[in-house]
């Protein structure tokens, strides 16, 4: 337990800015929201209209970026099996502060259709925060927008806070995580 | 193929060494060093044979090489030869009467000869190889005639060895006292057509003699048996 | 004194550069944006994400060369942009153009990279390695034609001094190297798309392939500073390339058109070409743009 | 003094006496025989001296019988017969004690017998002076050659002399005919007296030519001339050993006395022709049929003919060849080094043959590693065979090239040509032998004999140089400086047991001898491109000398040795003043480097070897067309030579050999990838160098008197340019931190050629200052490296990664040898760079300006390759307690990036040197000027350096500065914890990018880097090799065929010297 | 003349046995017919026309108590004198010769050249 605290042994300082400061970074962090590339199940598959030209997310300043360092939102795509939880734990480990999470169709809310599987994750809030839910099965592109306008409001207001609920729950939030995951097995790098 | 080759090409060596003694007459009159052996040899020899002398005392070096070749193939041919059990297989058959008989008679007269030769060999035709050659016809035929003979090899090469440094000695004396090596004027020359003349030609003759019978006798002796009967 | 007042003028380029250069970005953005049927981003939406960059909570580093890489970019690129001049002959928009010519230019043009390169490395992630590898394997390819025109030019016109080689084609738009020596201008155009690591030849960065290249592991601070030099330095080229083909620039409106001008041919050409391989981009420039440069390069070497 | 028959009959009673000794014991037996060569070996070793010290004046007179000359024979012993007598009987008795020591064949007492009688034989034959008494002596000699060939009774041994009786037979048959119509044709058989009654015109008659032909045809024979040589080969490799040894090193000299002697005094007239074809014939034909050769005794063998080829030779010059003065002087002494070198070297190496025991070459592997004393005298006779300076080989084979005409320089060349050959399969042995696997060989009987032989062989060094120095009349401080230097290397080496001290003696003598160099007043005011280059060495000598010192314990006594004679040939070369001195500490360099490389790896420094010996070998030719009638010696500054344009190329080829320049290049990367580590970084950083120096001083001094030199040095420029790329290009693509850094030396010295090629100022500003700068950075790279291969045991960059966590220092070193080799601004590397293109500008060379440039841009491929996988990416598991590397070699890693800073900043702290030795070359100014304190202006361009490092450290601060005021909180993470699809890599190494990291670019430039001139090296070589595999079975074996060589042989000479029949 | 050419004609013999025959025991037989030939060839060169051998009587001198001989009686005696050595050596080179032969074959059991190539290349 201790050992795997490595990946986030340091909880990010509280710098207190002005109130104009803090609501002009917050806008430009709500205007510019880099997506991690990553499809945890079949709502992956809306991802793509929502950013090619149809829909074009990039008029809001949503775009994709390859690497988790780089990225501020992490999309829950649906269906969450066990054996994909670990690696979504972990990409979300490896994001920066201040980091967003969207989950994306029923399963991530309850588990959906596959809520009796043996290998769904049917709460997802349980192990990884999440700042904004988007209903159906599956929801269109047009709901997704709606998510991040949902998302966008609420970091501009300041709410989108999930990332700071996980750091101040992790002990909780590892718990939860390990009760599921049989073999959790990440070794200790801190040589 | 190797024929045609060889033939071809002795023959151009043939013909250009045949254009040389194309140009040698033959039979005609020598000069150089010859006419010195053959008007002085007798005032500074007292030998009557000129061939003795020159390969005596004129040459005596050249001897003294020749005899010691003729120790080399001896020594040469017993280092090879040495407990070879290579001819064993060769059965020596047992001779006629007729031979052993003659030998019996004929051996110490071969001996004699032989002797003579050498002794004889400043005054007559040959000298100390024909002699010693003749006393080793000798027991060649001993070889011959007697299936068991075989020769005393210590003593033979003890007589080779005396003979050899005999020959050497005498011209490490001339060195001493006439302070030139072989010299022949160690002794006096005595007096021409003489047996004891000639300086110390007939003693080089007769080591000469001894050494040239013993190895030769030891050559037929390792060829012949190549390991000891006994 | 005179250099504080050079320092001072040279603070003042590199703002104006950043700013300049994440425009450049934006309109680029959108303009790619507008070629697909999309309305895009903002102009403006660089400036955002760098706000945002700067502004992240945390970061992570990996090492020393990883902590300093961002610092050598960006020092590149305010190298290149501060030793060539923008306006050749004005003692504050000459910059620092007296330190060195053409060949110092060239040769500093490789530190930023070189910092990057290694910062990447650092990171150990195998695809931040494999991009400079990349990088420095294309940049033998577009070098070649670049500096075949760049020999040419120096040659032709006897001088290494970029303030020489813009005032050589002062005089009016015909004596512009573009048209004095059009083949090897277009060797040096050419080798100025590779040089943007812009499609066709993409291979460097190649997002959806090896992540964003080189900075994968960069995030936050880091990654700003990366930005923000990445912007300036390409400010610096276009300024360099105006120099050498365009006959540079007698007041900043000039410099600001030329610039877009080259900026424009890269953005549209990018926007139609797809990415080459490595080894394809290779011997692209090994090729087309060398042989058309030799026209002029023998021309002048026979005179 | 004795007289000289008396040796002879003495010898004679004791072997007649043995025949009654042998039945009293072995004892008496042995006891004759010593007494007896103790004796005879006393004797002429009288005889000799009392020539030597000149108590004897005259040649002595032995009359025979009391009768003077033509009448009786005589003897006739002068100061060649008495030396030859002496090595005769030396090698004799060596031979004799080893054949003991290893079991003479029984009977014993007719062995030592023969062995007395072959040693009279052969006395009696270079003693006398009477045709006929030859005869019989060769007689003498051959016949218990016969026998003791025999000795060992073998199949080998008994064939070798059945061989030997038939052709021998043959052989004094045409000597008996020729002797007995001398005597039909002159009246006489002594050789004076025939002397005097022949006269030249007399060989118009076609007689006389005839008889010498046969006369001289029967020695020709036993010289074991090609294509008669078959018997001569078949001995060597079937007797025993101990018989060969006094064979080839003694008897078959007094048959090359007497041939050489016989033809003097026949005069006959066509010895030059006869020695030219048959000599050169069998030089060549022997040293090349041997490479193929596998049996250690045959190749020695056929070493042993092309010796004799040679000896042929050069005898034919000297009684023949019209040599004047001087060169006649000379080719006496190169025969009699010659002679004495082959008899003690060869007699060496067939008692070693014998002891170690193998006859297959590859079982010698190991031989000299296991027994470090075995490997002593192995390499000195070997060395000295080989002729490598300061043995007497080498001395013996300069006193030859130097006294052969002008007008012959073809045999020069080929004679240079069998020369090289001869390294390239003693080298082959060499490096055969000095492989260790390991395994534990045995070594039988006692090294006594080699040890005297080796000891007389190293004394005869001394000797020979000695004897080259007083002739030629160079300055006595060549020679002083060469004893200085094996002074020094012997000093070191005697302290050989502890690595400490040889470490510090050797540092202390290059400090103390740098001092001694400084604080003389001459030194310092003439500072001229010599100086220049002498000071370049000395302090890149003591650099890279202080940082073996962790290394050292790895390495072997001669190691510091080595490295003193290697460094100290350099600064020889450097202040030598006229070419044959650069000639012979070149090849003192060379050698001692291959010595020094092939401790490290034993193939790459046999090729190293071989490239250096065609390198060297072909300035010396070079330089022989320099010199004239009269002055055999070329100085540099010699200003009216009629040099022609093949000597300049002929000398540049061994500049261009050691600067490593395409295609001479093939040496270059396993030579500095795998020679010792201490050593590589001399290598690289200075030894290359002197080939810089060559090359300036060919430039200088003699491109400039000859014909086209425009285009030579145009040529060379382009050679300089294409080194520079492609070996730029072939870097990129290696695995190995050595072989990268290797061509990317090579590719270093190719802008030095450019800079040089380019003859202007600015051009040698360029060239000396990048001389200096590569010293330093590939200096720091080398060093750097060493300490990391000490650390990580390898020097396989996919093996190394992440270092720089362990390692800050050098990797801080690293960085900035990289960034000073890819020519970036604020380190010095950049101001090498933009002074050539400056210069190349200046010239309008563009095209070459075109490669150079794009070279640099090629190089940046190789220095990111370097620094990434050796110090960025993945740290390997095994790699987590490495330490940082030993504190010599931090210290000079620091110092010398140091060095690059500074010098990035003010690069006048080098240039202000080169400035000076540019002076004296002949220019007036630098090419360049400052404006200012710092601003260097040339015709096109400029460049401040100090405002360059100011700017760049400037904004470097304020970048980070900047960074600092708006950064986020940053915290450290695990190597492995990257962006990896939310997973977590399971080792370093499947994250690790270190293998083959430009693969992509590799099928860009794929018909680039194809290995194309080594495979035609490789082509070229096993195209020699399968030629000379084929016609080697010249030799069939079969002995019709050898006695039908002998008669084709004789109808040849016949047909050529006499056409009289046809 | 007729000496001459046999004598040669006895030398290429023995010559042509060594080149082309294949049995050890023949070419030294050879050897031995190219010794006679040789000897023969250096006696018929110390030959003068009517003249005696050089042993020396009385009738060959000048004048009695002289003891100088007179040059035109006899032939040359020391083509005989070397006669004497080179048969001797002749002798003792066939002996070597034989006995190498004998140890040869106790190796092999053969006296064919074939059967001894192993020393080649």
């Amino acid at each position: 337990m201790k050992d795997n605290k490595y990946f986030l042994d340091d909880k990010p300082d509280k710098i207190s800015y002005s109130e104009v400061w803090q609501k002009f970074f917050n806008w430009a962090r709500a205007k510019s929201l880099w997506v991690v590339a990553y499809g945890t199940g079949c709502g992956s598959i809306e991802i793509p209209p929502m950013v090619t030209s149809r829909f074009d997310a990039e008029r809001f300043g949503v775009s994709t970026v390859g690497t988790p360092r780089q990225a501020d939102v992490l999309i829950i795509s649906g269906y969450l099996a066990v054996k994909t939880l670990k690696r979504v734990i972990r990409v979300y480990e490896q994001m920066q502060s201040p980091k967003y999470v969207v989950g994306l169709g029923a399963c991530t809310v309850n588990g959906g259709m596959y809520y009796d599987s043996y290998n769904t994750v049917n709460l997802v809030e349980l192990y990884i925060p999440i700042d904004v839910y988007v209903a159906g099965c599956m929801p269109r592109p047009e709901a997704i927008l709606a998510g991040f306008a949902q998302l966008m409001k609420k970091i501009k207001e300041g709410r989108a806070d999930g990332w700071k609920h996980y750091l101040d729950n992790f002990e909780q939030y590892r718990k939860n995580q390990e009760k599921i995951i049989k073999n959790w097995k990440i070794p200790n790098y801190n040589w | 193929m190797r024929k045609i080759v060889a033939i071809f090409f002795l023959t151009i060596v043939g013909l250009y060494m045949l254009s040389l003694f194309a140009q040698i007459p033959f039979g005609k009159p020598y000069k150089g060093v010859s006419e010195h052996y053959v008007e002085r040899g007798i005032v500074e020899n007292r030998g009557s044979n000129l061939v003795t002398s020159i390969v005596v005392n004129y040459r005596g070096f050249d001897t003294l090489g020749e005899v010691t070749v003729l120790f080399l193939a001896a020594t040469g041919l017993s280092f090879l030869l040495f407990s070879c059990k290579c001819l064993r297989e060769f059965k020596r058959i047992r001779s006629s009467l007729v031979l052993r008989t003659a030998t019996d008679t004929l051996f110490p007269l071969i001996l004699l000869f032989g002797a003579y030769i050498f002794i004889h060999g400043h005054l007559t035709p040959g000298g100390g190889f024909q002699g010693g050659s003749v006393i080793a016809s000798g027991v060649m035929l001993l070889f011959l005639a007697y299936r068991s003979f075989h020769v005393n090899h210590k003593a033979l090469s003890t007589i080779e060895s005396l003979a050899g440094i005999t020959f050497a000695g005498i011209g490490l004396v001339g060195l001493i006292y006439a302070k030139s090596f072989l010299a022949n004027s160690v002794i006096s020359l005595g007096q021409w057509n003489k047996l004891f003349s000639a300086g110390l030609i007939p003693f080089i003759y007769i080591a000469v003699g001894f050494k040239v019978g013993a190895e030769l006798s030891g050559l037929i002796s390792d060829m012949i048996s190549t390991t000891k009967e006994d | 004194m005179w250099i504080w007042y050079k320092v001072l003028y040279a603070l003042i380029v590199v703002i104006g550069g950043l700013a300049y250069g994440l425009l450049l970005g934006g309109i680029s953005r959108k303009i790619t944006a507008r070629l697909q049927g999309r309305r895009g981003p903002s102009v403006f939406q660089n400036y955002i994400d760098l706000i945002k960059l700067i502004r992240k909570r945390t970061a992570i580093s990996h090492g020393v060369m990883f902590f300093l890489a961002p610092m050598f970019r960006l020092l590149g690129g305010i190298g290149v942009l501060l030793l060539v001049p923008i306006i050749a002959n004005n003692t504050a928009l000459s910059n620092f153009s007296f330190g060195g010519d053409l060949i110092v230019v060239l040769y500093f043009m490789v530190f930023g990279c070189l910092g990057m390169a290694l910062g990447a490395a650092d990171s150990g992630h195998p695809h931040s390695a494999l991009a400079p590898t990349r990088g420095l394997a294309q940049m033998a390819g577009y070098e070649l034609p670049f500096l075949l025109s760049v020999i040419g030019l120096a040659i032709a016109h006897n001088t290494v001094s970029l303030s020489n080689l813009v005032a050589a084609q002062q005089g009016g738009i015909l004596h512009w190297n573009l048209f004095q020596y059009p083949f090897l201008s277009i060797a040096g155009l050419i080798a100025m798309l590779g040089m943007y690591m812009a499609y066709p030849f993409s291979v460097v960065m190649a997002p959806q392939e090896i992540a964003v290249g080189p900075p994968t592991e960069y995030s936050s601070t880091f990654l700003s500073f990366m930005f923000t030099g990445r912007s300036i330095f390409g400010v610096g080229k276009y300024v360099l390339f105006m120099d050498l083909f365009l006959g540079g620039a007698t007041n900043l409106v000039e410099a600001f058109v030329k610039t877009f001008v080259l900026f424009l041919f890269v953005v549209f050409i990018s926007n139609v070409f797809p990415r080459y391989r490595t080894e394809q981009a290779v011997r692209f420039f090994w090729t087309y743009p060398l042989v058309i440069g030799l026209i002029d390069f023998i021309r002048i070497f026979i005179k | 003094m004795v007289n000289p028959v008396v040796i002879i009959a003495v010898t004679l009673i004791a072997a007649f006496s043995i025949g009654i000794f042998q039945f009293l014991g072995k004892k008496f037996v042995r006891g004759v025989f010593w007494l007896t060569i103790l004796f005879d070996f006393t004797a002429i070793l009288s005889i000799a001296y009392g020539f030597l010290t000149k108590v004897i004046k005259a040649p002595i007179m032995v009359k025979i019988g009391g009768f003077p000359p033509p009448i009786g024979i005589n003897l006739y012993v002068d100061q060649l017969s008495a030396y030859l007598g002496v090595v005769v009987f030396f090698i004799g008795a060596m031979a004799a004690y080893h054949w003991i020591n290893r079991g003479i064949d029984d009977p014993e007492p007719k062995a030592l017998v023969l062995m007395l009688l072959l040693l009279l034989g052969s006395t009696g034959m270079i003693f006398t002076q009477d045709f006929f008494n030859l005869f019989v002596f060769i007689e003498i000699t051959s016949i218990a050659s016969y026998g003791l060939v025999a000795s060992k009774l073998d199949g080998f041994s008994l064939e070798a002399a059945f061989k030997y009786i038939v052709v021998g037979s043959i052989s004094s048959t045409f000597v008996l005919l020729g002797a007995v119509l001398l005597y039909k044709f002159a009246g006489s058989l002594n050789m004076l007296d025939i002397s005097n009654h022949i006269n030249k015109s007399m060989y118009s008659g076609g007689m006389l030519i005839i008889i010498s032909i046969m006369f001289l045809f029967g020695l020709l024979i036993e010289l074991e001339v090609f294509p008669m040589n078959g018997w001569a080969l078949d001995i060597y490799q079937g007797a025993n050993p101990a018989v060969v040894a006094i064979l080839a090193g003694g008897i078959v000299k007094g048959f090359y006395l007497v041939f050489v002697r016989s033809a003097n005094y026949l005069k006959f007239p066509y010895l030059l022709k006869i020695g030219i074809i048959f000599g050169l014939a069998t030089y060549l034909v022997s040293q090349f049929f041997a490479w193929k050769q596998k049996d250690i005794r045959r190749l020695f063998g056929y070493s042993s003919v092309g010796q004799l080829g040679l000896l042929i030779l050069a005898g034919a010059f000297y009684i023949n060849g019209n040599l004047t003065g001087f060169a006649k002087k000379y080719m006496l002494f190169a025969i009699i080094f010659f002679v004495l070198n082959h008899s003690f070297s060869k007699s060496t190496l067939f008692f070693l043959a014998d002891l170690f025991g193998k006859r297959n070459i590859e079982e010698w592997k190991g031989a000299i590693s296991q027994n470090k004393f075995f490997g002593f005298l192995f390499s000195s006779s070997v060395l000295s065979m080989a002729g490598a300076p300061p043995f007497l080989g080498f001395w013996a084979k300069l006193f030859f090239i130097l006294a052969i005409p002008r007008q012959y320089f073809y045999i020069v060349v080929l004679v240079l040509i069998g020369a090289a050959a001869e390294i390239l399969y003693y080298f082959n042995l060499y490096r055969i032998a000095s492989e260790n696997d390991g395994e534990v060989l045995d070594y039988k009987g006692s090294i006594i004999p080699s040890l005297f032989n080796v000891l007389v062989l190293l004394g005869l060094a001394v000797l020979g140089a000695y004897k080259f120095f007083t002739i030629t009349g160079m300055e006595i401080q060549n020679a002083k400086f060469l004893a200085f230097i094996t002074v020094s290397a012997i000093a070191v080496l005697i302290i050989g047991i502890s690595r400490i001290a040889q470490w510090i003696l050797a540092l202390g003598m290059l400090i103390s001898f740098s001092y001694h160099l400084i604080r003389n007043q001459n030194f310092v005011s003439v500072f001229n491109i010599q100086s220049f280059f002498v000071i370049l060495v000395l302090v890149g000598a003591v650099i890279f000398l202080f940082a073996t010192y962790p290394l050292s314990k790895k390495y072997s006594a001669s190691f510091y040795p080595l490295f003193i004679f290697t460094v100290f040939s350099m600064v020889g070369i450097s202040v030598a003043s006229n070419w044959i001195s650069l000639f012979i500490f070149w090849e003192l360099m060379s050698w001692s480097s291959y010595l020094l490389i092939n401790q490290g790896s034993k193939k790459p420094a046999w090729i190293y070897l071989v490239m250096s010996a065609i390198g060297g070998y072909s300035m010396l030719a070079g330089i022989k067309l320099l010199s004239t009638g009269s002055n055999l010696i070329p100085v540099f500054k010699a200003s009216a030579i009629a040099a022609p344009v093949w000597a300049a190329i002929l000398i540049f080829t061994a500049f261009l050999v050691k600067m490593g320049t395409a295609p001479l290049h093939i040496w270059a990367r396993d030579a500095y990838g795998e020679s010792p580590d201490g050593f590589t970084p001399l290598l690289s950083g200075v030894l290359s160098k002197m080939g810089v120096f060559g090359a300036i001083l060919t430039i200088v001094y003699l491109i400039p008197h000859i014909s086209h030199s425009n285009i030579i040095l145009y040529g060379l420029a382009w050679f300089g340019a294409l080194t520079a790329l492609f070996m730029a290009l072939l870097a990129v693509f290696q695995e190995d931190v050595k072989k990268i850094l290797a061509y990317s030396s090579i590719s270093q010295v190719g802008y030095i050629l450019i800079g040089i090629a380019l003859a202007t100022s600015l051009g040698y500003s360029a060239a000396l200052y990048h001389t200096v700068n590569h010293l330093i950075f590939k200096g720091l790279l080398f060093v750097a490296a060493a300490g990391i291969i000490y650390r990580t045991g390898t020097s396989y960059l996919p093996e190394m990664g992440g270092l720089i966590r362990r390692m800050p220092f050098t990797f801080l070193a690293f960085l900035m040898g990289i960034i000073t080799l890819a020519g970036i601004p604020p380190l010095s590397g950049f101001a090498g760079k933009w002074l050539l293109y400056s210069a190349l500008l200046e010239k309008r060379w563009m095209f070459i300006l075109l490669i150079a440039m794009f070279a640099s841009i090629v190089a940046f491929m190789y220095c990111y390759k370097l620094l990434h996988a050796i110090f960025l990416g993945q740290l390997r598991d095994k790699y987590r307690d490495t330490k940082e590397v030993p504190l010599p070699i931090v210290i000079i890693e620091l110092i010398l990036a140091g060095l690059t800073m500074a010098v990035g900043m003010k690069p006048s702290l080098i240039l202000r040197f080169s400035d000076k030795a540019i002076k004296t070359l002949g220019f007036s100014n630098p090419g360049y000027a400052y404006e200012g304190a710092h601003r260097i202006v040339s015709k096109f361009g400029y460049w401040n350096a100090y405002f360059m490092a100011v700017f760049a450290i400037g904004s470097f601060i304020i970048a980070l500065v900047l960074f600092f005021l708006v950064k986020a909180k940053i915290r450290k993470v695990g190597q492995l914890d990257i962006g990896y699809a939310g997973e977590v890599p399971d080792s370093p190494e499947s994250v690790h990018f270190g293998y083959d990291l430009y693969a992509h670019m590799r099928r860009a430039v794929r018909v680039f880097i194809y290995p194309h001139v080594e495979n035609s090296y490789r082509r070229i070589y096993q195209g020699l090799m399968a030629f000379v595999d084929y016609t080697r079975r010249f030799y069939t074996g079969d002995l019709n065929t050898y006695a039908l060589w002998v008669i084709i042989t004789l109808s040849f000479i016949f047909y050529i010297l006499y056409k009289g029949v046809f | 003349m007729v000496f001459f050419a046999a004598s040669l004609l006895l030398i290429f013999i023995g010559l042509y046995a060594a080149l082309v025959k294949r049995n050890l025991i023949k070419i030294i037989i050879g050897l031995s017919i190219m010794d006679t030939g040789v000897n023969m060839l250096i006696i018929s060169l110390g030959f003068v026309k009517g003249r005696t051998a050089p042993i020396i009587s009385l009738k060959d001198l000048f004048k009695k108590g002289s003891l100088l001989v007179d040059v035109s009686k006899v032939v040359d005696p020391l083509p005989q004198a070397l006669v004497l050595t080179a048969i001797v050596i002749g002798v003792a080179v066939t002996a070597m010769a034989l006995s190498v032969v004998i140890r040869m074959y106790s190796v092999k059991k053969s006296i064919e050249i074939d059967d001894f190539k192993e020393l080649k290349w």
